[in-house]
């Protein structure tokens, strides 16, 4: 049986019990087996890939292979769908690049994104969409940040030909109905892009199962190291797109007038890759796989409820998202007439880390009308205790800005 | 005392409490300034007789530091002449960035924010916006 | 005084003694203390950076700005002009995307690559080129792979607006004669772009000395980790310059409608940024500056010539380049008669890792009139005794492949 | 044995060295194949009847591994009918990847290839390359 107790001695920062680690949606802490899969690399067979047949060589282009095998079976797809990354933001501008440059999208054609984007998910496509004039349409969230599917395909049937969406919304940790959409988006034949990054590290995503043509995500959201992140796409699309950045291992022939490129997935990986990143990662997702993961989602759901129903109770504090089963691992909340960073601030002078600001998503937010506000993100090694202690804290806020009360 | 008394000190709190100082002023010079990590924004207005400030205020949204910041600064700056004004705002961002120990006793308040790096420049926002706008006063009375 | 001896130790896999690593242009090893603070980082301090302010995320931020200042500091320029990348691959890129897309060079200009470049600075210029129409002139090497000056102003003075060479070749290790270069482009207000990925490992590096508009280069080259990368600019161009890629942190203010773009450096970081790999690369350069550098460099000067003397006393053997002090701690031979993967797979067995293969150097090797070489690559920890394990091995390849002599 | 000397072995030299079927041949059908990763290159001819293979050889520049794998497949290929050499070759293929161990005796030689990954590649790419020609011939002889 899964519990939380069992694994927070995998953590060192989370063993220590010095912090209430609440910000997971920003970058999970790290088991030492993926610390130490790090270190054994760099102690034991650090070498460049793919480039040399010296034994340090093979063994460490054969683990960064067996890296992207492991991802690959994650995700349920072939090995050459798994294009290694910097990370989320990295592979969305990947594909945005190569779908502009590469004419999928062209003057005069229309795609669309959800105002519930992370800034990643948002920005590449509104400025790429400027520099080739095509238009971009907005899908609108509910007042509570959901979207629902018929939203959506309001949306697809004004003739867009690629849907950028997030399967989970990092500000409110909204889950929208990811599966519905891309089947939707399939029937009529727009190209779909799902930002994965907070959707992965809790849902067991089977990319060919929802049908998205595009995922992507990062590999230090789900306890993975810094640096690495993955998109997996559609074969047949992904050998249409021209690559997004030239460099070596990336090329097949090359000339003074012509370079050919390599196959799948190479062609979308120029430079050195961080062979360390995607063996953290593998580690990671190996690490992942080992806990039984149904019970793993429902404790940190029922410590979604728990920390919702909480923060209810507390008269001074205003809580943003639907506050139902949508509503996964994020909690996004106010205390009235004080800033976020004060609350937080305050918080972690309680010994306890949540984040303060825009999150990133600005247009989520002011769709809100609300500028900023404290984000508490739950991952499997939080406990009923870690949220109550946040809750006893939050309580306990009047004793330092008194007129928080006053207020109401 | 502990690192969060340090930082919202009594005094502190009062000066953010204190909105004597808070609001538009009408005929008057102002500038914006914003702290992009944090997506706080100040707007600066100041009244003055091409030598001396008469009136300063502020509106805008932002955490108590930067609100406190604020609320003190405009206090202080009335009746300054522009050079006396700029003078006291770059003592104050050196104290701040940790270069100088030398400071006035009401701005003293601030020393706990220094443990705090990312909220020095919440302390410093509308310092550094008042900077701006006394230097450009300063230009076009040199033109 | 400097002494590899004194080194050796610091290095977990040359330490064993078990591998004779000359394969240092394609990655070098790592000190403990690099691999060390990359542990601590996750052991201790692991956050994501510049959105919070609890106390973790205060001291990752703190030490990701000050491994900026740390770099900054080595390459003589201020913090603002230091953006981190995934490696020298994405510098590159980043800066060819952004010059083609901000309109620095447009349909109709001109701009030269020289053919000793590796493909991560061959590449990207070529295909983009290509896409915006503007002409690419290639600087010739002589037939030993040198670059004289006078071969550099003659392209220069047929109207190029920009200029990207290396350093020094990572092919055949010769260093050309970059400060003349800049200045001269500097005289005639040629952008240039300086590919230090050879360099920045082996020379002191002063970017406003030299006088480059860019220079890029990678932390693995350089003792650091993996995933991590460098991009120095000049700080008028940078701010000019449209972003590369777009998502969090990148960004001042997003609307539906526009988005408004973060300071230097940020501006050009876009997501979650690899915070481990920089305070690796920053322990990286606080290592190497410990290190008597001028007497570090003579060593590998010294190792050098003894391998390339020690290679043209055996008869089979082929070199490339000019061997004399041009060339720098590469040397590119081939045995004649034998495929260098044969020659490398025989030195693997004799524990010792050499390169073989075109080294993403297909034009300068084309021009040299070979397909393949193998490659030795020295660094500071080498000694003596591995060039002479490396030539003992090579007079007694004849045992394996006896048909080597029979050639002659 | 040393690894090496598993690799090298001595009828893998000798194929090597064997040089009667490099070389173009005249009014055949050909194909190219190669390996990114190291630049390998071979074309390789045949001649048939449209049933069987009545010649075959091979050109290109390789290590010894890709050179002798050419040259025993050559060998291996003439008098076969186009079945039983596409047959073959997925046999050796299936072999080199670990997938089988049933493989006649002078393929055995290639038993030490598979400890060197980076090396299978150069084992297997004429035979690559001939499974695309035959099953190209076979398709245009079906139509
Ligand atoms: C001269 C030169 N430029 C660029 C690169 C590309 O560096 P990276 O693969 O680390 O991005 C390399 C090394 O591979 C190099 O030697
Ligand atoms: C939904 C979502 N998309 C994209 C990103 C960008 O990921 P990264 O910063 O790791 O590139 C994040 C996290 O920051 C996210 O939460």
């Amino acid at each position: 049986m899964f519990s939380p107790e069992n694994i927070r001695d995998d953590f060192p920062i989370i063993k220590t019990g010095e912090l209430v680690y609440l910000d997971n949606a920003a970058t999970t802490q790290k088991p030492s087996c993926v610390i130490n899969s790090i270190c054994e690399y760099y102690e034991k067979y650090n070498a460049n890939v793919h480039r040399s047949n010296y034994s340090l060589a093979e063994k460490a282009t054969e683990n960064y292979e067996r890296a992207r095998k492991k991802i690959a079976n994650f995700l349920g797809v072939e090995e050459d769908r798994i294009i290694f990354t910097r990370g989320a933001t990295e592979a969305i501008n990947l594909v945005a690049y190569s779908i502009f440059l590469g004419g999928l999208l062209q003057p005069g054609d229309k795609m669309a994104v959800t105002i519930a984007e992370h800034h990643s998910n948002f920005v590449p496509w509104q400025q790429l969409c400027k520099k080739f004039e095509v238009e971009m349409r907005i899908v609108d969230t509910t007042d509570e940040g959901y979207i629902p599917i018929e939203s959506f395909t309001e949306v697809m049937d004004e003739g867009i030909k690629l849907l950028a969406f997030t399967g989970m919304s990092n500000s409110l940790g909204v889950v929208m109905p990811y599966h519905e959409v891309c089947k939707a988006a399939r029937e009529r034949e727009i190209l779909t892009v799902l930002d994965g990054a907070q959707l992965v590290p809790h849902h067991r995503v089977k990319v060919d199962e929802i049908g998205c043509d595009f995922l992507a995500f990062s590999g230090h959201k789900i306890l993975g190291p810094m640096g690495i992140g993955v998109l997996c796409g559609r074969r047949d699309i992904l050998e249409k797109l021209p690559p997004f950045m030239y460099g070596g291992e990336m090329i097949d022939k090359v000339t003074i007038e012509e370079t050919t490129f390599n196959v799948l997935p190479y062609k979308f990986e120029a430079g050195t890759p961080n062979v360390e990143g995607a063996i953290g990662l593998a580690k990671a997702i190996e690490y992942v796989e080992n806990i039984e993961w149904n019970d793993a989602v429902k404790h940190v759901m029922s410590l979604t409820k728990r920390l919702l129903e909480g923060l209810a109770s507390i008269e001074f504090v205003e809580i943003y998202g639907p506050g139902d089963d949508r509503q996964h691992s994020i909690v996004s909340f106010n205390v009235k007439g004080l800033h976020p960073h004060d609350v937080a601030q305050y918080l972690s002078s309680r010994k306890i880390a949540v984040r303060s600001g825009h999150h990133c998503a600005q247009p989520q937010l002011r769709r809100l009308g609300i500028k900023a506000s404290c984000r508490a993100s739950l991952y499997i090694y939080n406990t009923k205790d870690d949220v109550d202690r946040l809750l006893r804290a939050l309580e306990e806020i009047v004793t330092v800005f008194p007129w928080v009360m006053r207020n109401e | 005392m502990s690192n969060l008394d340090e930082l919202y000190r009594d005094m502190l709190l009062e000066f953010y409490m204190d909105t004597s100082h808070k609001g538009e002023l009408k005929e008057s010079e102002h500038r914006e300034g914003k702290n992009i990590s944090c997506g706080d924004e100040v707007t600066l207005y100041m009244k003055h007789d091409g030598d001396r400030i008469i009136k300063a205020s502020f509106t805008g949204d932002g955490c108590v530091v930067s609100q406190a910041s604020a609320s003190v600064m405009a206090h202080l700056l009335e009746g300054k002449t522009l050079e006396e004004a700029r003078r006291l705002i770059l003592n104050f961002i050196s104290f701040m960035k940790g270069d100088t120990e030398d400071i006035s006793e009401e701005l003293k308040i601030f020393e706990g924010v220094k443990q705090f790096p990312s909220r020095v420049k919440c302390a410093t926002l509308a310092w550094h916006t008042a900077l701006e706008l006394i230097e450009d006063i300063m230009k076009k009375k040199g033109n």
